[in-house]
């Protein structure tokens, strides 16, 4: 556990005039799960873009084993293991599940077809249906498109294809939102398989009881800013809340001097 | 039923549109219509175009459009004229109308995908180049094709169908598997669909637009020369409606002009639907002017029936 | 280019300054009218500047026209692309005190243009109908392939065509214009349902480059080349290449470099205050693979290239 | 609490050759709570999406307060006094949140520019930044586009239009979905207070805790069918779990006649 | 900052472009480019475009378009000489301008918003009837107008400028205001921005398209009127490119074709910048077939400095 897999350090993102992160600080560690939380619009799914390539931050380094690296494309954080299932899905919805579940790393038939760039379609279809019924998505067929499936289908598909990719981290923004309670235990079952098969998760979730299941450490986003850290074990679910809304920890709070959401908030009252 | 591609689905009504026309013109002119002389005189008459709209199909799916067409093709006509008119070989003529259509393309993919300019602007902006170049180029005046360019290619059949025809259909062909089969033709349609999730999914997303409007330049630049062979002229002035005609084959054929969804197949319809209005209005003797009313009406109403049909069936 | 910003007023000043404003840019005729213009400039010593609209038509062609004004020449020459639309920008042009000569068309107010050097389209037409029924034997079905409706030369040219037609040849049956909107393969399109619907098709009359092209295309894929007579209008060197591989029989010329260079020689003589001819009427030729090669002839075809 | 505000019966609804709904029953009574719940692809979205007008049902009745209706639009679910929270939140990505939040019940401005359809702006961004407080979502501002919010504001944008708009009854189609820990319990207590003051909440979760929490009664949605009703005072979390999953109320089920994603489930493997 | 709307942010680039090419002519030509009787041709001969942009900019806003802008407005104007030939009267002569344009407005959003047939393909088949309607009407031959009208209407002045400029700016300012402050405008915006979230908002979705598109049909009638005030003939063969000049100006503007955003401001300036550049060229005696080059490559490269300083803004 010397080196962190990833060490991202004072990430600074901002858009046009909101600042989305204020110098942010993560750690992740080889076979951990970390438990990102924050209130809504902290800055978790903006941290976790610029981890996964998706994003660039305008300020701030990023570590991977010790290394610094610069991601300037999803294609590189995807070389170093990375994977991510998106707050927003990523799906395309006019191509199928198993269009999607292999997206930018389609199977190719055996042989001559293969060089010419021939989909394998049937392997396709199988692999990406084998891996949403092990998350207990069922989907009525896997060529319609995505766009006709249910909410939680949908997030079945996302979540079955970045776990099934991911080598080194896997980055889940609200894996869970919009599905099932069975489908919910599946996933959670999930991370701690991945876990255990020496992939670190990173969980983003507004879900206490399902952070305190799963994770092993809590890393608490307010305002741009990594505000507080917990071992999973030793935190009540009322230090969780207590640093995400910033009832506790206000000494890194910036107190008044903090602007963004908050200084809006005063103008509009 | 489930196991069937909604892809292959979506061109069965409006290809039922296009028999129901061919049916219609038949039956109104037995002894004219439906002979192979005028039946062959309509796939020659089609055959450049089909070249055009196929390119287009792959550029409308990704959400673009490509309005430089017709300017890509006249250039490419002009280079390959000019080149022949140096070297007498019909090779070098065709490489030089393939290669001046790529470039055209590739600019174009480059100014879109690089340069985030909208595709409407880029293609309207190629195409005053591409057409004020081939002007320069020729200083106004049509340029002739070689004699033996346009005896041979330009008149040679084979099973007594026109050389072109043959060329341009297995064209057309290749590249209707190519889109549906092979994983060129699977980015196209995730970039049409969603081109942030496409990028988050690792596709090369700026390659792949650069080499899909390098491909309609290319094809361009082929319709280039082989127009050159069938009419034995560069036409400076005669393309400027191509690239409308060519986007509503495309539309006709049931490709969305927002992206993600579309066939080849639907698009070679699409070719066939105005070609055969015109032929069997004219070979009914509607007045010129009517025929444009008609023609027209008729097209509206035949995407109708195929959106109508669609959504009975999605229902 | 590069005169913007001279002062070019006052006559005797500095180089004289001409503008040709073409009727359509880019086609063989007005290329052709330029390069006579052009010839002439040189000779005369005058600079020449050339403009033209990408279509012949009026609404094109007056933003053309007030820039022009705008950049005070001398002497316009102009091919206005309607008798009466055009009069309201050339007025203009004439209070700005601009010396203005039509050439190939005129519009109906008398006042403008102190010398006229026009064509007769009308006459024209007429004679592409003598050609054409004296290639078929004065008997059998004709077509006509135009570009676009309200194009009003090329519907001068069909009005002559037409009435020609009724009027002397009796024989001839008349199967109307169809519209090419001025692409290759629409003519073409519409040859092969002509043949199809009338295949003892006897002659067309293309009444533009694209037009006869398509035709052409049309005739030669049919295997009737040379057995449905075709006439074709103008004489540029495509033109003529296809008067020499037999497409066409007979093409109708004008005398664009003539007009061109007549014009600058009015627009000089305007400028300089000399004596100006106020009327120049020009004639059409008929020209056949058999009178292509005399050389009163050859004078009358259009160039490529100045 | 005689006549039911909303009773629906034999709603069967296919999209393509995919049953959504096939027969679902669907009861709310005036100034109660119900949770609608259900697995993935039950068809909770879109029996809310019938009840809403937005889609028209195949076949089956829809009573309000004991009268048959046929919602043809929105506009007349609507004038019944319905509004829904979508699980897609159905939001203008263009458009500012106060925008979005008076689409189609636009604020005009006094006298004759009202009359003219000038649009009084400052008013209604005071009224939605007011809105979306209560819900203690903080917005930059009311003029960015929604297309620049996070998640959660979007969803608090979406809750806090159906509330404030709502006479009847209010569908929330998993409205705590994205929303963090102190914005969730903002939202049930809302739901509460909007059923204090008469008006209807169908709440369709995933979320069994807050389900217990909030709602009087449940129903349970299961291949498209109405399972099983509970009083959520009398029901265990097993119960809840054990109906969705069909592990209960078997004899509901249909047996091995019931098709569909199982279909097909077996087809695939 | 935060106060400012992005509306009025996005028009400021574009508009600087358009200000150094002013500003770039002016130094080039200082006698002839900026002087007021050029400058006044330039706002008069943009005028009408003006007109059919405007109208195009609410259809493209609701990520439609409209093809038959060219043809709409030569069936207006041929409508209105024949009733002015026959009435004698101007006001009939525009009532029936109005009224044709609008119906054929109407008819479109009837078969967009109803018939859910893409609007590319309605407003094409729209675009061939009226076109060939009025070639019927006419017999193909192009009418003149009377003289009051063309001497009266089409020369009348006002503080020294056309009264047609009046005319036309005057409209397009309240076309402005309507679409940044009224309700009509807003929902314009919304059903671009997301067609199914505005129904369920309680939009009424296709009766707003129908009025869009009848807006722009009727824009198109006035135009119609207008040009044969101004040139004094219906044009039936002058318009074939009204359409894609007309979107142009828009996706210059900063509209985007997929609907939801879009400004009349930015129309105005993407209407004037073509014309400034064909202007000024024509000043500067360039050649016509190095004009079509050049406007060509100005056009991408205004859209350019455009797009990027927008980008550089929101980094
Ligand atoms: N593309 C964007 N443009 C402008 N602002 C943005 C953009 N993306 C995010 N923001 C802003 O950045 C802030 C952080 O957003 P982010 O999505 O990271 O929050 P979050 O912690 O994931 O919230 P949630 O729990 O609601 O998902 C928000 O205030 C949001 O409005
Ligand atoms: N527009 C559509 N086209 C085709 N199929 C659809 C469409 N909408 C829903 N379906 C199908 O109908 C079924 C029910 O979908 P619905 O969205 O109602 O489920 P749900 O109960 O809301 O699920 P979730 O909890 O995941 O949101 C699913 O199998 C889905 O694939
Ligand atoms: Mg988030
Ligand atoms: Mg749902």
């Amino acid at each position: 556990m010397a080196v962190p897999l990833i060490a991202a350090r004072e990430i600074v993102k901002s858009y046009g005039h909101v600042e989305a992160l204020r110098g942010a600080d993560f750690t992740l560690r080889p076979g951990e799960v970390v438990a990102l939380i924050g209130d809504n619009g902290a800055g978790k799914s903006t941290l976790a873009k610029i981890l996964s390539g998706v994003e660039r931050p305008d300020e701030g380094t990023i570590e991977i084993d010790g290394e610094p690296v610069a991601f300037g494309s999803v294609e590189e954080a995807r070389s170093a293991g990375i994977e991510t299932v998106y707050q927003d899905l990523a799906l395309c919805a006019d191509l199928s599940p198993a269009a999607n579940f292999f997206l930018g790393r389609e199977r190719l038939k055996p042989g001559l077809l293969g060089l010419l760039g021939v989909l394998d379609n049937a392997a396709m279809r199988r692999a990406a249906q084998e891996a949403c019924e092990r998350l207990g998505v069922r989907l009525a067929s896997q060529t319609t498109p995505v766009s006709a499936l249910s909410g939680g289908q949908r997030q079945g598909v996302a979540v079955a294809r970045a776990v099934t990719w991911a080598r080194r981290a896997v980055f889940m923004d609200e894996p869970t939102a919009a599905l099932g309670v069975v489908q919910t235990r599946l996933v959670l079952d999930l991370i701690r398989s991945v876990r255990d098969s020496g992939v670190s998760v990173v969980l983003i979730s507004h879900n206490m009881q399902d952070v305190k299941a799963v994770s092993d450490r809590v890393e608490v986003l307010r305002l741009g800013r990594r505000v507080a850290r917990f071992d999973t074990a030793n935190v009540s679910m009322e230090e969780l809340v207590g640093a995400m809304t910033g009832a506790l920890g206000a000494q890194e709070d910036g107190g008044p001097g903090v602007p963004g959401q908050d200084g809006e908030r005063g103008r509009g009252a | 039923m489930k196991g069937v591609r909604l892809g292959r689905l979506q061109v069965v009504w409006i290809g039922l549109v296009l028999l129901a026309l061919l049916a219609a013109f038949s039956a109104l002119a037995p002894r004219t219509f439906p002979t192979a002389f005028n039946l062959l005189n309509l796939v020659s008459d089609a055959a450049i175009l089909l070249l055009l709209a196929t390119g287009m199909t792959y550029v409308i799916i990704t959400a673009g459009i490509d309005l430089s067409v017709g300017g890509v093709l006249v250039f490419s006509a002009v280079a390959a004229a000019e080149v022949m008119d140096a070297t007498g070989s019909l090779l070098l003529g065709t490489l030089a109308a393939l290669v001046t259509g790529l470039a055209w393309g590739v600019l174009n993919g480059v100014l879109i995908a690089l340069g985030r300019i909208p595709a409407l602007i880029v293609t309207l902006g190629t195409l005053g180049m591409s057409l004020g170049g081939a002007l320069l180029l020729t200083g106004g005046v049509d340029l002739r094709a070689p004699t033996d360019l346009n005896l041979g290619l330009g008149l040679a059949r084979w099973l007594g169908v026109p050389l072109i025809v043959w060329i341009c259909a297995a064209i057309t062909a290749v590249l209707a598997l190519m889109l549906a089969y092979t994983r060129f033709g699977r980015h196209t349609y995730a970039i049409g669909s969603n081109a942030e999730a496409a990028r988050r999914g690792g596709v090369a997303v700026h390659g792949h637009l650069i080499r899909v409007y390098g491909l309609a330049g290319l094809l361009a630049g082929l319709a280039g020369q082989l127009s050159l062979a069938k009419y034995g002229i560069t036409g400076v002035s005669a393309h400027s409606t191509d690239n409308l005609q060519a986007i509503a084959a495309v539309v006709i054929g049931g490709t969305s002009l927002f992206g993600g969804v579309g066939t080849v197949a639907g698009t070679v319809i699409g070719v066939f639907i105005p070609v055969v209005l015109q032929n069997g209005f004219q070979i009914l003797g509607v007045r010129p002017f009517w025929q444009q009313v008609v023609v027209g009406a008729v097209l509206v109403a035949a995407v109708y029936v195929d959106q109508w049909r669609r959504r009975a069936r999605d229902q | 280019g590069g005169q913007g910003g001279q002062d070019g007023q006052g006559g005797g000043s500095g180089q004289i300054r001409v503008t040709l404003v073409q009727g359509l840019a880019g086609e063989e005729f007005y290329e052709t009218m330029a390069c006579g213009a052009k010839a002439k400039a040189k000779e005369l010593g005058v600079a020449l500047d050339v403009q033209g609209p990408q279509k012949f038509d009026p609404t094109l062609q007056t933003p053309i026209v007030n820039s022009v004004v705008a950049s005070k020449p001398d002497a316009m020459l102009i091919a206005p692309t309607d008798v009466k639309a055009m009069i309201a920008p050339l007025t203009q042009a004439k209070q700005q005190g601009i010396k203005i000569v039509l050439v190939d068309t005129v519009v109906e107010d008398q006042s403008i243009g102190l010398s006229r050097i026009s064509t007769d389209n009308v006459k024209g037409g007429a004679a592409a109908a003598k050609a054409l029924a004296e290639q078929i034997g004065d008997k059998g079905k004709v077509l006509v392939i135009s570009t676009d409706p309200g194009v009003s030369t090329v519907d001068a040219r069909i009005k002559g065509f037409e009435e020609e037609v009724k009027a002397s040849h009796p024989g001839m049956t008349y199967l109307g214009v169809q519209y090419s909107h001025n692409d290759v393969s629409e003519a073409s399109k519409i040859v092969n349902a002509a043949l199809a619907k009338d295949p003892d098709l006897a002659g067309v009359f293309a009444a533009n480059l694209n037009s006869a092209t398509g035709a052409g295309s049309a005739l030669q894929q049919a295997g009737k080349l040379g057995q449905v007579k075709m006439v074709g209008f103008d004489a540029g060197p495509a033109q003529v290449k296809q008067l020499k591989d037999g497409v066409v029989q007979a093409l109708i010329a004008q005398l664009p470099g003539d007009i061109g260079g007549k014009g600058v020689e009015q627009a000089v003589a305007a400028v300089k205050g000399q004596q100006v001819t106020p009327s120049i009427p020009t004639d059409a030729t008929i020209v056949t693979a058999k009178n292509v090669d005399q050389p009163e002839v050859q004078k009358v075809l259009y160039k490529a290239g100045c």
